[in-house]
């Protein structure tokens, strides 16, 4: 048995003991707050029981091990529905560019501590309303104030802002050179004064997401990551660093099994749904196209295991997956006919046919929208030509709005 | 039946759009979402004050005596406007049945009242999965049903329902006083729909059909609901097409209308396609009401404007990247109310088993 | 009976006695060139029946009836099968061009008259190598030449050129503007010195289209079609002659009827094909398809015999059918398994899915293609923004190759 | 076995893709396309020079005793190269078969010509458009077989051919030599498949295996020729995606590379994500040979192939507009090619079916 094996074995063992306080199951009548609470609780068992911070250095708190070591843990995780989603963009970005950008020391070790056992969470504040696809587009103004900095802007779609201690942020810092180039990235106070948080609430009726206000806010110099206009440079660093996070050829939504499962509930004009053509026909392609990214996702990880570069191909898993799951769900309710016009907003998206529906447009939006993904893959794999760019050398304000 | 529309025509289809676009609330459409059992009552007393609910009742029961083309467009202004209750289809259902049944008395007492508005029917057809089951559960015997109906869309509220039942063995179409039934509300993603599972409990009914001709009746109630729904369909994703034009052409990302990208634009164009296919189906299948080819011009339109409406939503969300899945913008009431729709009346697979027994001759 | 049907009835009757000498089964085994001295004679006969210039002035040698009457003669002869496709361009497009801008009037009547009998054909010659959907991107140049003008170049894709006697043909006369502001019109003299005819072998192994090359071909000034500098006008012009020309919800393929004999034919793994719910969704949402399509077109014909303009929609038909057309040629071809491997090069499109299938790139990118017609839609009748135009008031021999 | 190639194989796919590039010329392809009973004998030649004929062959047997990773390797630059005749693969399912049917003798009489290039073998299954009948009609009974079989690559030129049969009622697998049999060429619209009938009257052959087991070898072989031919399939798909993505960024249109247009650009992206997913289980599925998940994994990697070079083909042609339809520029060597693979070993519903019955339990 390999280590990583052995590891994983020791990671389901962990898992399992959880389970019963923090699964799935325990937290189904939750609301965010008790939710929120228990994941604490839980980022702070998982931190004792040595599976925080599995692949950074030891002198920085973490376990010292692998890369592959952290996407066993997190694959094995995600089986068990704990709520450590608070949690995810905190440790997998923000925390990251911390350690590696801020002077700072001892205060970064106390920060990825508290971090670490769920005391302290991170967010990232890089979209705002003008942007979209087009971060450098951004409008979030800093201006030198005696030894520090003033912000005034607003930022968007921030993840559990309204939870969050810090944050990181990509600023404009000049707005008479190219668009990119006038870019500052600093750490932010999320108490601090100046600073407004706004839930926004989404299509599914959840809020994770929010709008952020800054009115004067002051940053000390020290606060700063990377250099004055290199803050295009260290948000394209963010976005870099978790390279193969843990897929799911489902889309993040049911598992097959749960739709063969169904068409064996269901009849289809008298007949047994199992044995429809079209049934039959939408099984077997998603089985297929799973199949296949579940074994890109294989090749990948044998590939890092022989300290080989994986492949572009990984870059297809969320395009493919998540459009996928959309279409599939609504075939699913389609067949549930009118018992699957009841819907329960409690029910988890991994298992309910009518929560993966009404999430899945989110899913195909965030974290690169679909166009976005093709776009980059035309591009930075297949070296097709960017897009018409007439904002491309042209100084960010002078170009029309 | 012609497939121009005439002025009347006309005049209706305009009135109706002019009459909600004035009245229409979004945020009062967002608020019934999350409560179980509330309705729309502006977009109701709208309906009722319009005639809407008098339309397609035959003259001599205090109706219009219009029919399906003219129901049609008022059904298009209605799913433009995403509104906020499931009335008029199934009204539309239950006036057909009884003007088209075999109990005169029985039309005689509830048509004034539903072209009046006083009263509200819904149809109870489905079992299970299945829109239109072979040997229905529910019983009727006696003067009295027995048996249950699940999420019957507009249970929550009506009066009467036209119940898909069997008697002795064979199929019955029977309307029941909803006086008489226990009604339990079903939380949905699309609440103002009202839908509730039905409880007959020796409840009293009225026989209108029995035999192959209650499944006859059925099939054309149906198909005639589905036609109106498809109208309400395509009404929708027409002006998803144009809520997602209108995003593409101001929109800018990378210095430029996102309109200008062929991802964006050539999915914009085949909305426009689905939307133009779909209503050419409608138009031909209200012009053909009562005729032999109506119930395949019904399931023609049911397909492309079920199609055409769960696509646009899907397409137009998705064109509009992060503002498009907010709360407050509201794309997603066309999304929930694409897959409502999409589900009541049938599942495509009904519709398009329907196709092809009719086009090999196989249709019962 | 409206006078419409009435002459319905009068075009079927003459069209059954032609049937057994010109009709498909008449044509099956011939070679283009014997089907092409059939099709003259069948034009002949046509003429002679008054079914020729249907919608022409009568003074022009044509029949002075109104466009209806020629869509329903063009939407029944088609289901026969005559060899009409040779002279279909050539009265469709070039010499409607001709009887509006020559001024030579007798000369005109007399190229009608030849042509409408089928004794002379007329191509028009527009696309380039160069060029392909953008048409004003033409390189074929013409130089004043003392009273005349001298042409160079080459055009391709150009229909039944090598049976051609006539052609009209769009050229560069000024390379120093804009470069659709430049282009001149004229008539052409197939048979004129310099003029080359090289059929184009395409994929199906047929040759219906040629490149032409010039080589110092003569022109006089009376051969030029509008003014100096006014030929893209006239080249929109032609493209909009025929607005609702008879379209083909079937994509110019197998009528379904023949898709559902087949699925009655088959099995699916031990059971009849018409039961399998994939060819069910198959059969019924080609049928929704198409049964919208052609209630489109019924009611575009209603509009036009109400004196009203029909809208816009009529351009979803050949983008809509023929892409369709060609998944369901596929499909079919699936269901045949090794019984659909053998192929019949005699085999007609509408009849037969193998060529069916084979023909339907050819059809996707003729007269339009997918992309363009989207393009078309998208712009025109949407009013969504042009793509990016690099070459927009750029002189033409500015702009980069 | 593992997904990763060693040097060895990864020297295997790179050799072959050279010889295969310095020898095929497409103007010999096209010319192929119009003579029935025509194969590409420098193709041939270069095959059984390779050794590719002997790569999955025991060594025992004169072979060299590789897998389907290797074989699928050579099949990749095969399918890249549109290759001008069927036998490779024809004669590893024969080889297949005879290596784990119960004729020791038979397979060690053929075996070593399989593996020189000396004889050729094709698989005969199909009977009707059922590529894998239960009841088949062609019989075997006292060591004659009787009956015929459609349409089977590479017929008109092999020396022996594996039949799915009958015999006393229970399915069987026989070995026939074809100089017993006549055979009638099939004019196709990819000729160098060499398709031919095969009408078997007394002709002479042995039995490798009968009954369930019979069955089972069936499918086994059926689906290692149908992993070789996903991955001729993803090869092909491949060079489609390379040779749309070339002619995108050097093609102009309105003064820019047609690459530059997201509605070619995006569809580039998307044949380039079922060239991957494709490829990927065909790595595993070939990695699993032999195991009890190979059944369902080649299922996945056909139907995932299949799908690639279909619609590659389909969108490389409409990419390259006019010049793609021509003859000269031969895009439709692989737009023909893609049917006929797709066809061969059981089209996309055999296959469907088979993934379903893998995973319900109800593979037989």
């Amino acid at each position: 048995m390999s280590d990583l094996d052995a590891y994983r074995e020791k990671a389901r063992a962990f898992l399992i003991s959880m389970a019963p306080k923090f699964g799935r199951d325990a937290r189904r009548a939750n609301t965010v707050e008790q939710d929120l609470a228990l994941g604490r609780q839980y980022m702070a068992a998982r931190h004792d029981a040595g599976f925080a911070g599995i692949n950074w250095p030891v002198e920085i708190g973490g376990q010292g091990l692998t890369h592959l070591h952290k996407i066993t843990f997190d694959g094995e995780e995600m089986q068990f529905g704990m709520p450590s989603h608070f949690f995810g963009i905190s440790l997998g970005m923000p925390v990251p560019i911390v350690m590696h950008y801020c002077e700072d020391k001892a205060w970064v070790k106390e920060r990825v501590l508290k971090a670490l056992r769920g005391e302290e969470i991170w967010c990232q504040m890089f979209s705002e309303p003008s942007g979209g696809s087009d971060l450098a587009a951004l409008r979030t103004k800093v201006e030198t104030d005696g030894n520090g900095w003033k912000m005034n802007g607003q930022k968007i779609w921030t993840s559990w802002a309204q939870y969050c201690d810090y944050g990181v942020i990509v600023t404009r810092s000049d707005p008479t050179i190219e668009k990119h180039k006038g870019l500052t990235y600093f750490w932010v106070d999320m108490k601090a004064q100046g600073v407004e948080v706004r839930p926004i609430k989404l299509a599914g009726g959840d809020s994770h997401v929010n709008e952020v206000f800054f009115d004067d806010v002051r940053l000390e110099d020290s606060q700063r990551l990377g250099a004055v206009g290199g803050g295009f440079g260290v948000a394209l660093h963010t976005l870099m660093i978790e390279r193969y996070i843990a897929t799911d050829s489902g889309g993040f939504g049911p598992h097959l099994d749960e739709f063969i499962k169904l068409a064996h509930e269901v009849d289809i004009n008298g007949k047994p749904g199992i044995e429809d053509g079209r049934v039959r026909q939408q099984i077997a392609r998603n089985h297929a196209m799973r199949a296949g990214l579940d074994s890109i996702t294989k090749r990948a990880f044998a590939m890092m295991m022989a300290g080989m570069q994986p492949g572009p191909e990984g870059s297809l898993q969320k395009l493919v997956a998540v459009r996928s799951r959309q279409k599939l769900s609504e075939l699913a309710m389609d067949l549930k006919g009118n018992l699957g016009l009841a819907f329960d907003e409690h029910a988890f998206v991994k298992t309910d046919w009518g929560t993966s529906w009404l999430n899945a447009p989110t899913g195909r939006i965030a974290g690169g929208s679909d166009e976005v993904l093709l776009n980059t893959i035309a591009e930075k794999i297949l070296g097709l030509p960017q897009d018409h760019r007439p904002d491309k050398g042209v100084p960010f304000n002078a170009i029309p709005a | 039946m012609s497939i121009l529309y005439d002025e009347g025509q006309q005049a209706i289809a305009t009135e109706s759009r002019r009459v909600l676009d004035a009245r229409m609330d979004k945020a009062r459409l967002l608020g019934l979402l999350e409560q179980v059992g509330q309705f729309d009552q502006p977009f109701w007393d709208t309906a009722v004050e319009q005639g809407w609910t008098a339309l397609a009742v035959p003259e001599e029961h205090g109706g219009l005596g219009l029919g399906l083309i003219e129901l049609g467009l008022v059904a298009q202004a209605c799913g433009a406007a995403t509104s906020g209750a499931p009335f008029l289809t199934g009204g539309y259902g239950v006036a057909q049945a009884l003007a088209q049944g075999s109990d005169a008395a029985l039309a005689a007492e509830w048509l004034p009242r539903l072209a009046s508005g006083e009263a509200i029917g819904c149809a109870a057809f489905a079992e299970g999965n299945a829109i239109l089951p072979r040997g229905p559960a529910v019983t009727f015997a006696d003067g009295k049903l027995n048996g249950a109906k699940p999420a019957v869309a507009g249970g929550i509220k009506a009066d009467l329902a036209l119940v898909w039942a069997q008697t002795a063995g064979e199929p019955a179409l029977v309307v029941a006083d909803l006086s008489g039934a226990t009604r339990t509300s079903v939380a949905s993603y699309d609440n103002s729909r009202l839908y509730a599972d039905l409880h007959f409990a020796g409840t009293p009914a009225s026989l209108i059909a029995v035999g192959p001709a209650a499944r006859t009746l059925a099939l054309d109630v149906l198909a005639r609901m589905a036609v109106m729904t498809a109208h309400e369909q395509v009404g929708a994703a027409e002006a998803l097409l144009y809520i997602a034009r209108d995003y593409a052409v101001t929109r800018k990302a990378f210095g430029q209308p996102i309109g200008a990208f062929q991802s964006i634009k050539h999915r914009i164009a085949e909305m426009y396609g689905l939307v133009e296919i779909a209503r050419a189906n409608c138009i031909h299948a209200a012009a053909c009401e009562g005729s032999a080819e109506f119930l395949l011009a019904a399931a023609d339109a049911r397909i492309s404007a079920t199609e055409a409406y769960d696509t646009n939503a899907r397409d137009c969300m998705q064109i509009h990247g992060g503002i498009g899945v907010t709360w407050e913008l509201g794309l997603h009431l066309h999304m929930r109310r694409a897959r409502s729709l999409a589900v009541e009346c049938g599942s495509l697979t009904f519709w398009e088993d329907l196709t092809v027994d009719c086009l090999t001759g196989a249709a019962a």
